[in-house]
């Protein structure tokens, strides 16, 4: 088990959240990979859908975007854009979409996300390519994020909410007239956290075989609680196999 | 009253339809069914000062940036996803304050362009609420008010007035002057039919004032009238139908090509700084008179081996 | 020509009005019929375009409703209801559609329209189908409106306006937040009337050969000007031969 | 999570979706695709105080009002067009003030199962302006306020706030609670594919909470997922799949059947007076215990010649 690395790690964590016949949104990088990986082993009933209007594709090589043609591959519909994003827009009402996977490049501990820009933003060190669909995932579906766990990506507060998260605290979204869902889970290359039922605060709940939970709080930017922790397991013969052919 | 044939030359479409000052939108998604022979027109041309609705916009909308023709930019996401994760000429125009933009999250933008076709008015959403879009507009609001290319604010939250307890963001709906978009076929009347994902294309394409198409294949009227049911639109729509064969490279074509990774790869050093990317100008935009001495530079066995593989419906590895 | 029904002076009226070229929007009945004669005679090129999302069919029999089959021939896009209804909102500000073929149950001398009912709203003595897609062609583009002249039907003031004409005079449609366009012709089986560039009235224009004009003020339920009119011409052989094959 | 097979028969399907109170809407158009099986077996449950959404309505809404389903319709149209003018059930039944209805334009009518499909709370529109469906409303202001399977109102007049000096007509969206729709091809797990025009049927099977699809053809997947771009609902959307050949009868359905012209003139006669009614409901609906017996009844020639002639796409004169 020694050779995986973290970002395998982090694959392989992100594929334990899409139960076998769930519905999920899944975006570009990462979540890609993660949702391929789950389809090849533990769920290959699931349903992935895109915001490029892919519905349901069974990609057999990784799509470099989500509207690359190899995700169209089998899929049960093409829909236009406006067709995807209605019903996202209807889901929560429907309990239709199970979980949305997204990215970003700053959290906080409530799960609000930047995708927009680090600094000032009409003068940005460093400008990113905006919310994409995040924004409409996050307002409308329980979502799994996933980031590189560095102190500088983990803020007290965020140069740019992106995409929603808890806002600040339980009651956040209702005041904001949002959907009340939100983030479920963070995924990183250290390890796994979870959204605390009642304060809405991120916490400590995994961490990956080899790293250290010093090694964590080092890495985040705010006061995290790190006492419900437990190793992560390690993945399946079977999952291995596929991770390295796919990585 | 229609004319019956739309057909003309590239230069003519894009100096017919395409103004310095007007705003522009382009059909495809990120890496697929871009419109980027039309986009390597403009350049051509030298139009300036474009208000650009880029959608989920890749190296097409970087490259107009790069090329000095845009004044505002509408996003909602600007990358070569796999290849580029942050187009680089839009993140350096942003940086450096060389244009102006405006954020969105795509849902909002595709369903702007979706009311432009549909003749609302105005939109009313849940997205974007709790974000940052609401409150800090990348263009400021003197700016929305006087311009007359906009609407008079970005947005504005309110509540529903059938359900007071819940709040709405309302949008204005987009006015755009040209749409441009690169279908599989087209009539020379205007009758167009996409394979595959038609992402934003048909709203852009409604809800604009113009429409110019490009196209693969310039086909008889009669077969697309045989199955109208595989047609988006009808002659009444677009303006200019102009016969690009491999329109959309470097990105993908349903049925016909896919993207050309090697391409892009290029165009993700070549978009590293200023001097490389006028290098690339000179080489592949300025350099090359029109599409068919584009696909000559090209060559024949780069162009077919980008061709897709019946059954995969892409080039497999 | 002393064969010649009113019924069918009215069917190539209304083809009349059809030049070769245009855009027309077709409603049921009649102006299905008087559509399919023009587009067998004087306008070939005329594209047909119906509320139904069949666009530009060249049906080979005369179709019972707008979305008969046998209109979708040859058709060049099947749009779902919005496309159409889309291409319609957007139509007056791009010039797209000239024309759009409306009937009714009432009118009044500004051509405001009733196909909803007749008496109480509440309580009617016959009720129709309702507005169908009338009202949106008539908010949306230059009408021709076919109706059965009679004095019941021609009234002061009209029980339900289901599609609004000129409402009452010039700035009518402006003060309402309406596109300024609106009713261009009406077509009977006596003649046909004009509204005026500058009050917006309803005049006679033309009347059918054998019909007297007495006979079109009697059958009239309000004042209309009868000073401008003239007969009507008689039609082609070509379109009589047409005519009698589809009448 | 979703079930992969979601076939019922029609029985199951109705008694389980369709329920005394409902917000109903059904596809098709006037005397094309319409779920007359599914109507048929409504009638058949005796279901009561149905609201139903009728979109471009004909035979289908006249059966459920004359056999006493409905007690509020959401109207736009309804004609048997071609055959009878003004459907004689519904007519009857607005005339005589036994149902509470409410007058749409068919577009607004469109636009709003759209918004539903699209999740929008609420839509602007020019349409309707200046027309009685503004201020005489079918159905008391006091009642629409309480009714809590009704908006609070039914619309309302108001200026654009991005543009004061235009008015706009603001509408809710309805909730439905199950849209029924007849296609040509369906999955076991509910991947739909429609021939021809789609009408509001896209739009109601999206916008309503549950869905029931009777098909022609019950495919297998596989077939399906070969040309994704021909098809419009993925298994995420349908909650049933009842297998109905000739479902739509007497109704057209593309690729398949024309329209009945001796039933439609038939049921022209029938709906003319209550005690004619009632003899074509127990002849035709009562005494037919499902679809396999209704079929039997019209007889294996009768449906042999509506089969539409190829290439015509109808059964031509």
């Amino acid at each position: 088990m020694a050779q995986l690395t973290n970002m395998q790690m982090m694959a392989v964590a992100l594929a334990r959240q899409i139960k076998d016949g769930m519905t999920c949104i899944i975006g570009t990088g990462l979540p890609l990979l993660g949702a391929t990986i789950a389809k090849y082993t533990t769920a290959p009933n699931a349903v992935l859908i895109f915001e490029s209007g892919i519905i349901d594709g069974n990609p057999l090589e990784i799509p470099t975007s989500v509207s690359d043609l190899r995700l169209a591959l089998g899929a049960s519909v093409l829909w236009p854009q406006y067709r995807y994003l209605g019903f996202q827009n209807n889901a929560y009402k429907k309990g239709k979409i199970d979980l949305g996977f997204l990215g970003g490049a700053q959290i906080d501990i409530f799960g609000n996300l930047n995708s927009t820009s680090i600094g000032d933003y009409w003068h940005p060190d460093s400008r990113f390519p905006g919310s994409g669909g995040a924004n409409g995932i996050a307002t409308n579906v329980n979502t799994v994020i996933i980031m590189k766990h560095e102190r500088r990506r983990f803020c007290e507060k965020v140069d740019y909410i992106t995409s929603p998260g808890w806002i600040d605290g339980p009651d956040g979204r209702k005041r904001l007239g949002l959907p009340e869902v939100g983030p479920q889970a963070l995924v990183t290359d250290l390890g796994v956290m979870g959204f605390d039922k009642e304060t809405k605060r991120m916490y400590l709940a995994e961490y990956f075989p080899g790293v250290k939970i010093e090694q964590i709080a080092e890495n985040t930017g705010f006061e995290m609680d790190l006492s419900r922790a437990v190793i992560a397991e390690p993945p399946s013969e079977e999952m291995l196999d596929i991770l390295k052919k796919l990585m | 009253m229609k004319s019956n044939n739309k057909v003309m030359n590239m230069k003519e479409a894009v100096s017919t339809f395409v103004h310095d000052g007007d705003c522009i939108a382009l059909g495809g998604f990120v890496t697929n069914r871009k419109p980027y022979a039309a986009v390597r027109e403009i350049i051509r041309q030298g139009i300036k000062d474009l208000y650009l609705e880029g959608g989920p916009a890749g190296g097409d909308v970087d490259m107009l940036i790069g090329a000095g023709c845009v004044k505002v930019y509408f996003n909602s996401y600007f990358a070569n996803s796999g290849f580029t994760e942050v187009c680089r000429r839009a993140r350096h125009a942003i940086e450096q304050g060389t244009i102006l933009w405006e954020d969105y999250s795509l849902d909002v933008q595709t369903l702007l362009y979706h009311a432009a076709a549909l003749g609302l008015p105005y939109i009313a959403v849940k997205n974007m609420l709790g974000s940052n879009m609401i409150d800090k507009w990348g263009i400021a609001a003197e700016v929305w008010e006087k311009d007359p290319k906009l609407a008079s604010r970005k947005l504005m939250v309110t509540s529903n007035p059938f359900n007071p307890d819940e709040q709405v963001c309302l949008l204005p709906t987009p006015k755009i002057d040209t749409a441009i978009i690169h279908v599989q076929r087209a009539s020379a009347g205007g009758i167009c039919r996409i394979y595959g994902n038609t992402f934003v294309d048909v709203d852009i394409a409604m809800g604009a004032t113009n429409c110019i198409v490009t196209c693969e294949e310039l086909v008889s009227e009669d077969v697309l009238r045989k199955e109208p049911w595989l047609n988006q639109l009808p002659e009444l729509v677009p303006d200019a139908i102009v016969h690009a064969p491999y329109g959309a490279h470097p990105a993908q074509c349903t049925n016909h090509y896919d993207y050309d990774g090697q391409f892009l790869k290029m165009y993700d050093q070549a978009s590293r700084t200023d001097e490389e990317f006028i290098k690339y100008l000179t080489e592949w935009i300025y350099g090359t008179e029109d599409n068919d001495a584009y696909l000559e530079k090209l060559g024949v066995s780069r162009l077919f081996n980008l061709r897709v593989k019946p059954g995969y419906g892409y080039v497999p590895l």
